[in-house]
């Protein structure tokens, strides 16, 4: 079979994107990001992109980078925040910027990858997500139609991954990057560390490798953290987590 | 002297019960996950992908791959799963979180939310707190009884973009504690802080509420 | 905390079933079954069940044990085939079934659990299951308006498990125990292996244990084979995975 | 001399190509899985939550846990995946698995397929066989040409209940392959079984089929 290893970003971007094509990439502000696609589709200047995700990188991190290189025309996202450049470019019209409620995007994604064209939830009712689209009661309750997505070209990132596809991904940088992967027409995926078959143990693996079309080794992780919060070890105190 | 962050932090804890599974926003919420009252379990969930969400790590341990929904880093706890961001809010949506405890805007007496955008400032995105306030069964909001120029935020109807339609079930402010009926039935005050009286609270209150227990 | 754990299947199910609930079981044939619960619930004698899972067990074994005691009303399923009691039960009216595709069950039923009440598929399309259901065009394919299932108590089998309620399954066992466990307002678990929290790494958990009310370990496991297949030792034949 | 089954499993496993994700029906699709030529790599799915399926186990080796939708004892590869039916279903739903060979009861000339009831009779139930074919992208169908009774299979429509509306791209029976086009555009035949004559299939073929090929 035709390897579906390759050995960077850029070659296994390489005729897969296109101008005015649709990208979506995993992630969760800043975590779980694939930093050598993105950077390797920075290079690529494609132009004229939809890219769905989360977040759109943060400022001089992640999507970011692409947004600020002009090749951004519209971005579905749930929160933008701290990215200074897509503020300008949405407040003076370069981008245009659809906003999805976080759990309805990934879901939409879902849906896109397991062939649901439309599905509908409670989430956003009687807002101005709702507005122009389907409302409808199931027992008394009023929900929304939402609409599968699926993408030209999805991009993930996931820790472990083998030749033949199979993804683990690590805490909490799984977030976006399942669902992405199964609604791609090609999917790329760079992980930390590639494996052989048969190193992955078959009950742990999040992905199954029919979703992936190319795979290689990451490089140069930066993992920039967006809020670095830690408490010294003589205090009990900044505890989000509570006591228990 | 109305409540602090810290009081109004802690009256909303008052609300955890055991076992429960609770989601917290970002701010005075956050808080609330040092004042879980003693003999009492309850485990946070990050809708990033995370049930068990441990304290912020010691310094120098902190993980890039383990971050909460507000993109601070953190820890896990012996009871910790991950998941994905489609099930973290099928989690949410279909109503297993116990419990979530977020800031408003401005809450309205049918249990009207906004608490993600202001028109003509920039928007952020409502990230997942459309989800939450739809999902969760439970949506207690903490805030301030009045903006800073003196209005009240509790009002007869949301003039700010709806976060949520009739999705309130408690405010907690630095004033008082007031019961939401989702249905529409009304405002309830059930509680005043320390050191308010009924008169203030009057004052500074824009909606129809019911101080039947208090006169 | 009241703990989940509890110390078998009849105390996990008291208190949780009465007459003319509605029960989802896990399992794939005679696979991943909960076998304990299932005793338990024939033990428990309610009556007038609605049960919803991909089969109703087979000849003498699993969820045909409840149906022989009489206590099944009407049964969502994809395939009742190996059940002779069904069969007559079904022939003379003794029993509703409601035929699902297997897709469109499991997807209904993460569905219900997931708080989506609708969804559409083009499973079903054109034929029969889709009589009496809104059929409708997404960009020029037809398709199947399908609803949410859920259960008055959810029913599931996992390999190991923690006091918890966290839950990993075992290879082909795992089949609809994810869904099932996340569409019961009660699902119940039974474990082979019971651990302490801590045991059971948080990127391998199937099911968190928010999903989970009750859990015990299970005793005296049958897992019956229903077709044993085998190859000899010296053959390449009767190969269903082929050569590669 | 029409086609074994052996013969009839042999063509259509010359429908695989390198790097495909299949799933077999039972019957002659799953002799299938002995007949990959060589040089190309399949990877088969199994419905019930397993893509990378392997052989039937050494005798004494079954593992109860390990079964195919079938139902039968099987074993894993290096590659192997487990996941839930949910996510089986959205695999094959969501038109990721290139390619379903399966058996039928009856085609029809529009790519109607019948498979799952006869009226009368018991109800099984369909199985997976609905999502198979309506979320493949392409299904190739492997079928005695006719009835014991000699009634032609493939046929002008269905009689019976069908399990999908318009999803047959290919009909391999005993006497010779037919394409099907999904969108309506007729039948060809393309290939004729050694030693079988075009007059045979002729007068035993309902389905109005275009035989330029032949003639």
């Amino acid at each position: 079979m035709q390897s579906k290893v390759f050995p960077n970003a850029a070659s296994a971007l390489a005729g897969a994107v296109f101008d005015g094509m649709t990208v979506m990439s995993g992630g969760f502000g800043l975590c779980g990001i694939p930093e050598n696609l993105i950077t390797a589709l920075r290079d690529s200047n494609v132009k004229n992109l939809t890219v769905i995700g989360n977040n759109v990188g943060a400022d001089n991190h992640g999507m970011w980078a692409v947004l600020a290189n002009g090749q951004i025309k519209k971005v579905l996202a749930s929160y933008v925040g701290e990215n200074k450049i897509l503020e300008q470019l949405f407040m003076n019209g370069g981008v245009e910027i659809e906003f999805n409620p976080q759990g309805t995007l990934a879901e939409r994604i879902r849906a896109g990858g397991a062939g649901i064209p439309a599905f509908y939830t409670r989430t956003g009712y009687g807002t101005v997500i709702a507005d122009g689209k389907e409302t409808r009661q199931f027992k008394g309750e009023w929900y929304v139609m939402e609409t599968g997505l699926v993408a030209d070209v999805s991009l993930v990132k996931a820790w472990k991954g083998d030749t033949e596809g199979n993804l683990i991904y690590r805490k909490t940088a799984r977030n976006f990057n399942p669902m992405i992967a199964t609604a791609g027409k090609i999917t790329i995926a760079e992980v930390e560390e590639l494996v052989e078959p048969g190193e992955l143990p078959p009950d742990q693996i999040h992905t199954p490798g029919i979703f992936v079309k190319r795979i290689f080794k990451g490089s140069n992780y930066v993992k920039h953290i967006e809020r670095l919060t830690t408490r010294p070890r003589d205090s009990a105190a900044a505890d989000p987590g509570g006591k228990r | 002297m109305a409540w602090t962050r810290d009081e109004m932090a802690a009256r909303a804890a008052r609300e955890l019960k055991d076992g429960f599974y609770v989601n917290l926003g970002i701010g005075i919420p956050t808080l609330v996950a040092n004042m879980i009252p003693e003999g009492i379990k309850v485990t946070l969930q990050s809708e990033n992908g995370m049930l068990g969400m441990g304290p912020f790590p010691y310094e120098g341990e902190a993980d890039s791959d383990l971050i909460n929904a507000g993109k601070q880093t953190i820890t896990e706890l012996p009871q910790t799963s991950y998941f994905s961001s489609a099930d973290s809010f099928g989690m949410i949506r279909g109503g297993h979180i116990n419990l979530s405890i977020l800031g408003a805007m401005q809450v309205a007496e049918n249990g009207d939310l906004a608490n993600w955008m202001v028109p003509g400032k920039m928007i952020k995105g409502m990230g997942g707190a459309m989800d939450l306030v739809a999902g969760v069964p439970r949506v207690v909001v903490v805030m301030d009884h009045t903006e800073k120029a003196g209005d009240s935020k509790l009002k007869h109807q949301c003039s700010l973009p709806l976060t949520g339609k009739g999705v309130v079930d408690m405010v907690i402010t630095d004033l008082g504690v007031f019961e939401i009926d989702r249905k529409g039935s009304g405002v309830v005050l059930i509680e005043i802080a320390s050191g308010v009286t009924l008169d203030e609270i009057k004052a500074k209150t824009e909606a129809t509420v019911n101080y039947s227990k208090f006169s």
